[in-house]
């Protein structure tokens, strides 16, 4: 076998702390390297280049390219290997920047390690084989998981694009976070009147089946092929026949209902249509609230119903769905404010979250956009913004900037201003984050044109005193504390992942960061991509994000979605398990461990045998730790590959 | 009737059914027993139990896949036999187990060192307490109680825990649980101790894998990794290392299978104390998932499932 | 004012052993002002809480071993309670107030005779004995005149001992003072 | 019930003996079990900690190893600032080079780590509200409107008190309701009453001081209940002082928390020590009793009513 | 090419490839130091590192052995780092028999978000295995066997 080895000096990225010809030149010495190489920039073209004309001019069997992360450009270097010819699984890697050069400043044991990394890459590449992909039919329907607006756009955008789309919303409507808003930033448009067109689309579009109050239950399969259980919670309603003209609701004697649209602002009927823009606008009647569901008696609402739409006995179901990909848009939660016992949410009904100030300015609202303060009913004079809560702060496990409550309180303080015209707002912040179009613009409009008191500060306590808040602070700017008499407190309550995002992240087989959000392939190059193919992220899922961020990657997703459904054939990836048939025992403990049933027992000349099949395994290699005599091994790391690379390590 | 002759009879009663049935005769003198492939109705004359039938019949099972085999048991060989089925590599209806209560077998290593290499032994008389051999004319007594094997002095299954026919009356454990205080013994050494033990010892193994052959539960046979240039587990090169990496195979292939016959140790010629290398595994897998292999045919061998939350695991890891 | 010169007047081996005295990490702070908000002495300060943080995170050692503020916090625990970055502000304030002593910075003498009395009378009599206490104090300050006419409202109540509570293990306890001073030294 | 290794602190032997004298009477018609340990010291109160927090934990740990020998299932103590001491102390123990630089300055040294506790928390969450309520069916305190004060370290910091809500405790509320006694939500429980500053600083007390008073006189309090001597003796003694400060006569008396449940459970006045308070407590206990009157009255008023009622429809 | 002489011990790292592997590019790109000894072999799963690996490998020289994948419940592959914790667990426990301090190998979960976890757990198992010191070897093949040496 002749091999050659590239070493990247990665402009100063590696080389600065990595001596790179050095590595070159200690890598002649592997066993079958013929050819060593340092290079600039071995991603670039002429890099890239340079392995080509090596390839050729040396008859190489394989190349060592030691650089970067192989979760960074292994793709690359495999499509460049395969333009000289080689298969491109006779390809490895030796990652010397982010393990090596980025990690340390001894450069002396930097470049040894350098060598001993390359060393391994090249043992394992003198026991490669070459792999050949299998192709398989693929399901050009999407599944999009939950119905904001980032669900909304990803939804539409693919059915536009003639594909079809299952969208599974968890609450009765769709419309998600944004539908809940008065207004937008920072061009203060009515959020449901913008958002509203999109939600009637989604119930209009020919291509696309809706299921309101269901959820993900369940997901098989792979890429192109996901087979996926939805189940679709009792509305105790035939939506069949539902008609939401509403009547039930006006009759329905259960008035103390939580009224979980207007984010507990009020209460609602047991039966209940949550706005009247709702999609599909259908009622659902609240069981743990109605009287005949709890106590057998009432059924005011189906002997009033027109349509005899009312169904008590109504069971929940479990949908089956075939697709091809999935879009994960399941958005955020706001963070429990009761958490910060100083502040009183929760304890004061005077002290909310933005969330519930929406629907208190909101026209559609429990109030009827006549801002009142839940404990008295009274319109409130002066009006407390406290940025951050939930937000930046380690001390409730939220270190991160939910990214949207300036702007949202800069909005909330302006609206305010435009409600109650003598009244006055002050928004304890700790810095402004408004690096959008228009944004610083608009949070100093709050100021300057509508006189909010911005106090750089944050609140230590809020407590009551008469029938007002005291609201006790620093002016950090004046270097000193503050209070104010508030008649409502507004908390700006942070992102935090959607409740059972980390459940369904396990269902999608996708990673999720500490605080529960998906993680995407890339932080920068693949944003709405995951490490498991077919499985895509868009909005509040993601991280927190605004409506515009939040619609761009919904389209983006979409984008990936058609992209992949623009092939009639997928191929799989190569690097699965292979039996080898003598060795084989035909015990099963590979059947029993495989996550993916891609392992089944065959007979061959009476003797049980395992067979992988070729495109339902993914590759993880559980098998092959799992059969005793090593009969079934996982190609490109095979047993033998692995002990090379550890004695490669160990036998010096 | 003793419990031999009513075993003996349930045999012959079933043998015409059977391919052959799998016990013990003399071997190459009184003292040494040997299997017995029972085919005919003669050969059950010369079967033979108690303390020198050591030899666990299980072992030859996963050779005769296809064939109908009864097969003698002691308590520990049941339970070699109650692995395999739960691992499928036998199939139950294909095996007959004829099961008897076992007193405990002796540890003819124990008797070497009791009483010499004597060479051959002309006849061994066994009572419930004693042996008695005699040898050049001569006779030697040996205590059971001095040459019982260890695996026997702490059974807690001396009788079939599977069986078709059973003969004579089950009796009581030898021992109600193990407390392992031979491996926590072992370990209360240094680690220096422990580790130039086995360089010694392991130095000392000569490679001809008796250990692996006598095990019931190696079932690779003919593809151990010991010998396979792919997997290159294990180099031939004659070094420590080598011989030691093919024990510590063997202990992991074993851990939550090993059913403590200690055939692996009984078959060592050159007496390497191998089977605290399995102790040591069953202890932990007891300790960490409170199971005993061999013993419920339905259960799941410990390695080969898991719990989303494993109780005696940290789960956020080191 | 005058204009600091952030880099040389920046002790930065003052910053370290405040690290160290208080196991905290200074550059956790990001200045909210939650302590500020918090503190309820705020109002007797020279230089509110969150500014102590910052002229520590600036090294300015000068400025905080002179202030008042350090010798006025009452240890309440409100900002170490409330800091979101879980800085134990309260530690940081104690740990400036030990260099303080140790340096002879004092800016509020009188606080300081206070708990220098309560101190002397637990090393002289293992236990705290209330009205020595006073007795000393006020003698040591000269205000004889502090809480006179507190005298008529608690002496009735017979609360207060004239004798000291002694301990039998009282030279233990001042072996205790006995053997820091030893270790400081 | 356990045993336990009981701390008094050194103002239970002065200015707080009545709280020493009701805290010792309740826990013995409670059934908790108090054992002193034996010679103990003080534990350096705040001043050992403005000095050196080897210093302070020494001194603390003194009596922790004391205790030891009692083999009691925790060290308690009534008194707020002497429990943060020894907690404290306890707490920084956990780290083995610090243990060994305390038990340096000791002649008996700390080996175990034992628990430490507030008299409040056992009282709260081994006894609990619902054994006390059961005691008393027949509501003693019904009327008497109290705010609870907490102090500033009784929960405060969390990591080390472990003890309650540190915003908005609730083991005082619970166990005043539980005697009957209309609980206001004091929103100041654990705003700072000045602490040690009333003899060098008393204008900070005044000012803190009058700041809770005037909270609790806004809610139409009675009394004020509170759990720490410091916190005691600044709202009782120098409430004088307070209302100079305020511009405002304060009247509202202050008790511990154990002479209200003493009073309920009958403990006897020479225990109870209420006359050693210096605002009059008569001034809550005859609005309380006036407040019982009433509803005594209304109840007869609404049973005659009933028996006219009654006879009339006979 | 020995490793450093007497400054990095041998130091051989197991990784899944979608977290841990992840997780140790996360703690590069963040530039989060790190001790040089580590050597990482890829694997795609914790799943995929039989315990033998570890066996072998320690057997072969190396100091300390440190074996990462997902957190539980996050395995890319649903189920592989399941499978790893009892196995690795049951391997770590037998060590003690066979004389190896047991604290030469550890095996642990880190996200490929956790770019500083990885950093301590680098940090904190280096510094580990330099406080064992390097582990007792069987001695290279000449000193056993001159024969075999030969053939090498």
């Amino acid at each position: 076998m002749k091999i050659g080895v590239f070493v990247c000096h990665c402009g100063s990225n590696i080389g600065g702390t990595v001596d790179a010809a050095r590595v070159a030149e200690a890598s002649r010495e592997f066993p079958d390297v013929v050819f060593t190489s340092d290079t600039m920039y071995a991603c670039s073209e002429p890099g890239q280049d340079g392995i080509i004309q090596a390839i050729k001019d040396n008859q190489l069997d394989g190349v060592v390219v030691s650089s970067c992360t192989p979760r960074m450009h292994e793709p690359t270097f495999r499509r460049t290997v395969e333009r000289a010819g080689l298969n491109r699984f006779m390809f490895e890697m030796a990652n010397i920047r982010e393990h090596v050069s980025w990690i340390g400043k001894d450069k002396e044991a930097n470049t040894n390690k350098a060598i001993e990394l390359t060393g391994i890459a090249v043992e394992k590449l003198r026991r490669d084989q070459p792999l050949f992909a299998k192709q398989f039919d693929i399901n050009k329907r999407v599944l999009v998981i939950g119905g904001g607006v980032a669900g909304i756009q990803a939804a539409l955008d693919c059915a536009d694009g003639d594909r079809e789309v299952v969208l599974v919303e968890r609450e009765s409507t769709i419309g998600g976070k944004m539908a809940k808003l008065d207004k937008t930033f920072p061009t203060v448009d009515c959020s449901s009147c913008i958002l509203g067109p999109k939600m009637v689309d989604v119930a209009q579009h020919p291509k696309i089946q809706l299921y309101a109050m269901a959820e993900v239950e369940e997901i098989g399969g792979y890429v192109g092929n996901y087979e996926v259980k939805i189940r679709r919670k009792a509305p105790y309603v035939n939506w069949d026949l539902c008609t939401g003209c509403g009547l039930c609701m006006e009759k329905c004697p259960s008035k103390k209902s939580t009224d979980r649209f207007n984010e507990q602002v009020g209460s609602t009927t047991a039966i209940n249509i949550p706005f009247p823009q709702a999609i599909p606008k259908k009622a659902v009647i609240d069981p743990k609230f109605c009287i005949k569901l709890t106590k057998g008696k009432c059924g005011i609402c189906a002997k009033i119903c027109p349509t005899k739409a009312i169904v008590f006995d109504q069971r929940e179901e479990i949908i089956s769905e075939s697709v091809g990909a999935i879009v994960a848009a399941t958005g955020y939660d706001l963070f429990d404010i009761s958490k910060y016992g100083e502040y009183g949410g929760g304890r004061l009904p005077d002290v909310i979250t933005g969330l519930q100030y929406e629907r208190l300015l909101s026209a559609s609202g429990p109030t009827g956009g006549h801002v009142k303060r839940p404990s008295d009913g009274k319109e409130p004079k002066t009006i407390v913004f406290v940025q951050c809560v939930g937000s930046r702060d380690k001390s409730v496990d939220r270190p991160y900037c939910s990214g949207f409550c300036c702007m949202y309180t800069a909005k909330q303080a302006i609206l305010t201003k435009d409600h109650i015209p003598d009244s006055s707002s002050y928004v304890f912040y700790m810095d402004i984050r408004s690096p959008g179009k228009m944004y610083d613009e608009f949070t100093r409009r709050a100021m300057e044109e509508y006189g909010t008191q911005y106090v750089r500060g944050r609140v230590s306590m809020i407590y009551p005193q008469g029938d007002k808040l005291m609201v006790r602070g620093a002016d950090t700017l004046m270097g000193t504390q503050v209070e104010v008499e508030a008649d409502l407190v507004v908390l700006a309550a942070g992102a935090e992942a959607a409740v059972g995002a980390p459940q369904l992240a396990e269902k999608l087989r996708i990673s999720y960061d500490k605080y529960g959000f998906f993680m995407e392939s890339h932080p920068k190059l693949r944003p709405v991509e995951t490490n498991t193919a077919g499985v895509y992220l868009a909005g509040s899922c993601q991280g927190p994000k605004d409506i515009p961020a939040s619609v761009a990657q919904g389209s983006a997703a979409a984008a990936k979605v058609l992209a992949l459904f623009a092939k009639d054939k997928l191929e799989n990836d190569p690097m699965i398990s292979l039996v080898d048939m003598k060795r084989c025992v035909g015990c099963g403990k590979c059947v029993r461990v495989c996550p993916f049933g891609a392992i089944k027992e065959i007979d061959v000349r009476g003797e049980p045998k395992a067979e992988v099949i070729e495109t339902v395994c993914q590759g993880c290699g559980l098998c092959t730790a799992t059969c005793p005599q090593g009969a079934i091994q996982l190609s490109h790391f095979t047993d033998n590959q692995i002990l090379a690379e550890v004695n490669a390590l160990c036998q010096l | 009737m003793t419990i031999l002759t009513q075993l003996k009879e349930q045999i012959t009663a079933q043998l015409p059914k059977l391919d052959m049935v799998i016990g013990w005769e003399q071997g190459y003198d009184a003292l040494h027993a040997t299997p017995l492939f029972m085919r005919a109705a003669e050969d059950v004359e010369r079967l033979q139990i108690g303390p020198l039938s050591v030899h666990n019949t299980a072992t030859y099972l996963t050779g005769l896949r296809n064939k109908k085999v009864g097969l003698v048991v002691k308590g520990c060989d049941s339970r070699a036999v109650v692995q395999l089925q739960q691992e499928g590599l036998i199939d139950r209806e294909n095996v007959v187990v004829f099961g008897f209560p076992c007193d405990g077998v002796a540890d003819l290593t124990k008797v070497r060192r009791l009483i010499g290499d004597v060479g051959r032994v002309e006849e061994v008389e066994t009572t419930p307490t004693e042996l008695r051999l005699r040898v050049d004319g001569r006779e030697e007594q040996v205590a059971m109680s001095d040459v019982m094997a260890d695996k026997c002095r702490r059974c807690q299954y001396p009788n079939a825990l599977v069986h078709d026919h059973f003969a004579g009356k089950p009796r009581e454990p030898h021992a109600t649980s193990d407390d392992y205080t031979d491996v926590q013994e072992f370990e209360s050494q240094s680690l220096e101790t422990r580790f130039e033990h086995w360089k010694s010892e392991m130095s000392r193994c000569i490679r001809c894998y008796a250990c692996r052959n006598a095990c019931p539960m190696c079932v690779c046979r003919d593809h151990c990794i010991a010998q396979s240039r792919d997997p290159h587990w294990v180099t031939q090169d004659d070094m420590v290392r080598e011989k030691w990496m093919f024990q510590v195979i063997h202990a992991m292939h074993l851990a939550g299978r090993c059913v403590e016959c200690g055939e692996c140790q009984r078959a060592c010629p050159v007496d390497i104390p191998i089977l605290a290398l399995k102790r040591k595994m069953n202890k932990e897998i007891k300790e960490v998932f409170n199971y005993d292999a061999g013993v419920d045919p339905q259960a799941i061998p410990p390695l080969l499932s898991f719990q989303v939350e494993e109780e005696n695991i940290n789960e956020r890891g080191w | 004012m005058e204009v600091v010169d952030i880099h040389a007047s920046c002790d930065h081996e003052f910053i370290a052993k405040v690290e160290e005295e208080s196991e905290q990490k200074v550059r956790l702070c990001y200045q909210c002002g939650n302590c500020t908000a918090g503190c309820p002495y705020t109002f007797v300060y020279d230089i509110p809480v969150s500014q102590v943080m910052r002229l520590v995170q600036a090294g300015q050692k000068e400025r905080l071993l002179s202030c008042k503020s350090i010798w006025l916090c009452a240890t309440c625990e409100s900002c170490t309670t409330r800091c979101p970055n879980e800085i134990d502000v309260a530690r940081i304030m104690d740990v400036l107030r030990h260099m303080a002593r140790r340096e002879g910075y004092v800016a509020e003498k009188n606080v300081k005779k206070f708990w220098d009395t309560f101190l002397d009378s637990v090393e002289k009599h293992g236990r705290v004995f209330e009205m020595g206490l006073l007795a000393t104090y006020v003698a040591k300050t000269g205000r004889f005149w502090t809480d006179m006419e507190l005298g008529p409202k608690i002496l009735p109540k017979g609360k207060l001992s004239f004798k000291p509570h002694e301990i039998q293990g009282k030279d233990k306890v001042a072996e205790i003072f006995k053997r820091f001073r030893e270790m400081q030294q | 019930m356990s045993t336990y290794a009981y701390y008094p602190g050194c103002s239970g032997l002065g200015t707080s003996q009545e709280y020493e004298s009701s805290t010792r009477a309740v826990c013995r018609a409670l059934g908790v079990k108090l054992v002193d340990i034996p010679d103990w010291s003080c534990c350096g109160s705040t001043p050992a900690h403005t000095v050196d927090h080897l210093l302070s934990s020494a001194l603390a740990a003194r009596n922790l190893a004391l205790a030891e020998d009692l083999d009691a299932a925790a060290v308690i103590t009534p008194c707020p600032s002497c429990l943060t001491n020894l907690k404290v102390a306890v707490h920084r123990m956990s780290d083995r080079e610090f243990r060994m630089q305390v038990n340096k300055l000791l002649d008996k040294p700390v080996d175990r780590s034992t628990p430490v506790k507030s008299v409040l928390q056992v009282l709260a969450e081994d006894v609990g509200p619902e054994t006390v309520a059961e005691m008393l069916p027949h509501k003693p305190l019904a009327g008497l409107k109290v705010a609870p004060y907490y102090g500033c370290i009784m929960n405060r910091p969390p990591e080390v008190m472990q003890f309650d809500d540190h915003e908005n405790p609730m083991a005082m509320d619970n166990l005043m309701a539980a005697l009957g006694a209309e609980v206001l939500p004091f929103p100041l429980k654990v705003e700072c009453c000045g602490a040690s500053y009333g003899v060098a600083r008393k204008d900070i007390v005044a000012k803190l001081s009058g700041k809770l008073l005037q909270a609790a006189e806004d809610l139409g309090a009675h009394a004020v209940v509170t759990a720490c001597p410091l916190c005691q003796m600044n709202l009782d003694l120098r409430q004088g002082q307070a209302s100079s400060a305020a511009g405002h006569k304060f009247q509202l008396p202050v008790f511990y928390y154990t002479q209200l449940i003493g009073l309920a459970l009958g403990v006897p006045q020479s225990e109870l020590g209420l006359s050693k308070l210096c605002v009059n407590p008569r001034l809550a206990l005859d609005a309380m009793h006036a407040v019982q009157a009433e509803k005594r009255e209304q109840e007869a008023k609404k049973e005659a009513a009933k028996q006219i009622h009654k006879a009339k429809a006979a | 090419m020995p490793a450093l002489a007497g400054k990095e011990l041998r130091i051989v790292g197991f990784l899944c490839n979608w977290c841990s592997y992840g997780g140790a590019d996360t703690a590069g790109v963040g530039r989060f130091s790190q001790p040089t000894d580590l050597r990482i072999i890829r694997v795609p799963c914790s799943g995929r590192i039989n315990p033998l690996f570890v066996a072998k490998t320690l057997l072969s020289g190396a100091d300390g052995v440190l074996v990462s994948g997902c957190h539980p419940r996050d395995c890319h592959y649903a189920e592989g780092n399941f499978y790893a914790r009892r196995r690795l667990e049951v391997f770590k426990r037998f060590l003690p028999t066979m004389g190896i301090d047991p604290d030469r190998f550890e095996y642990t979960w880190v996200s490929a978000s956790e770019g500083q976890r990885w950093q301590k757990v680098v940090t904190t198992f280096t510094e580990q295995i330099h406080k064992l010191g390097p582990a007792p070897r069987f001695g290279f093949a000449h000193e056993q066997n001159p024969a075999t040496a030969a053939a090498c």
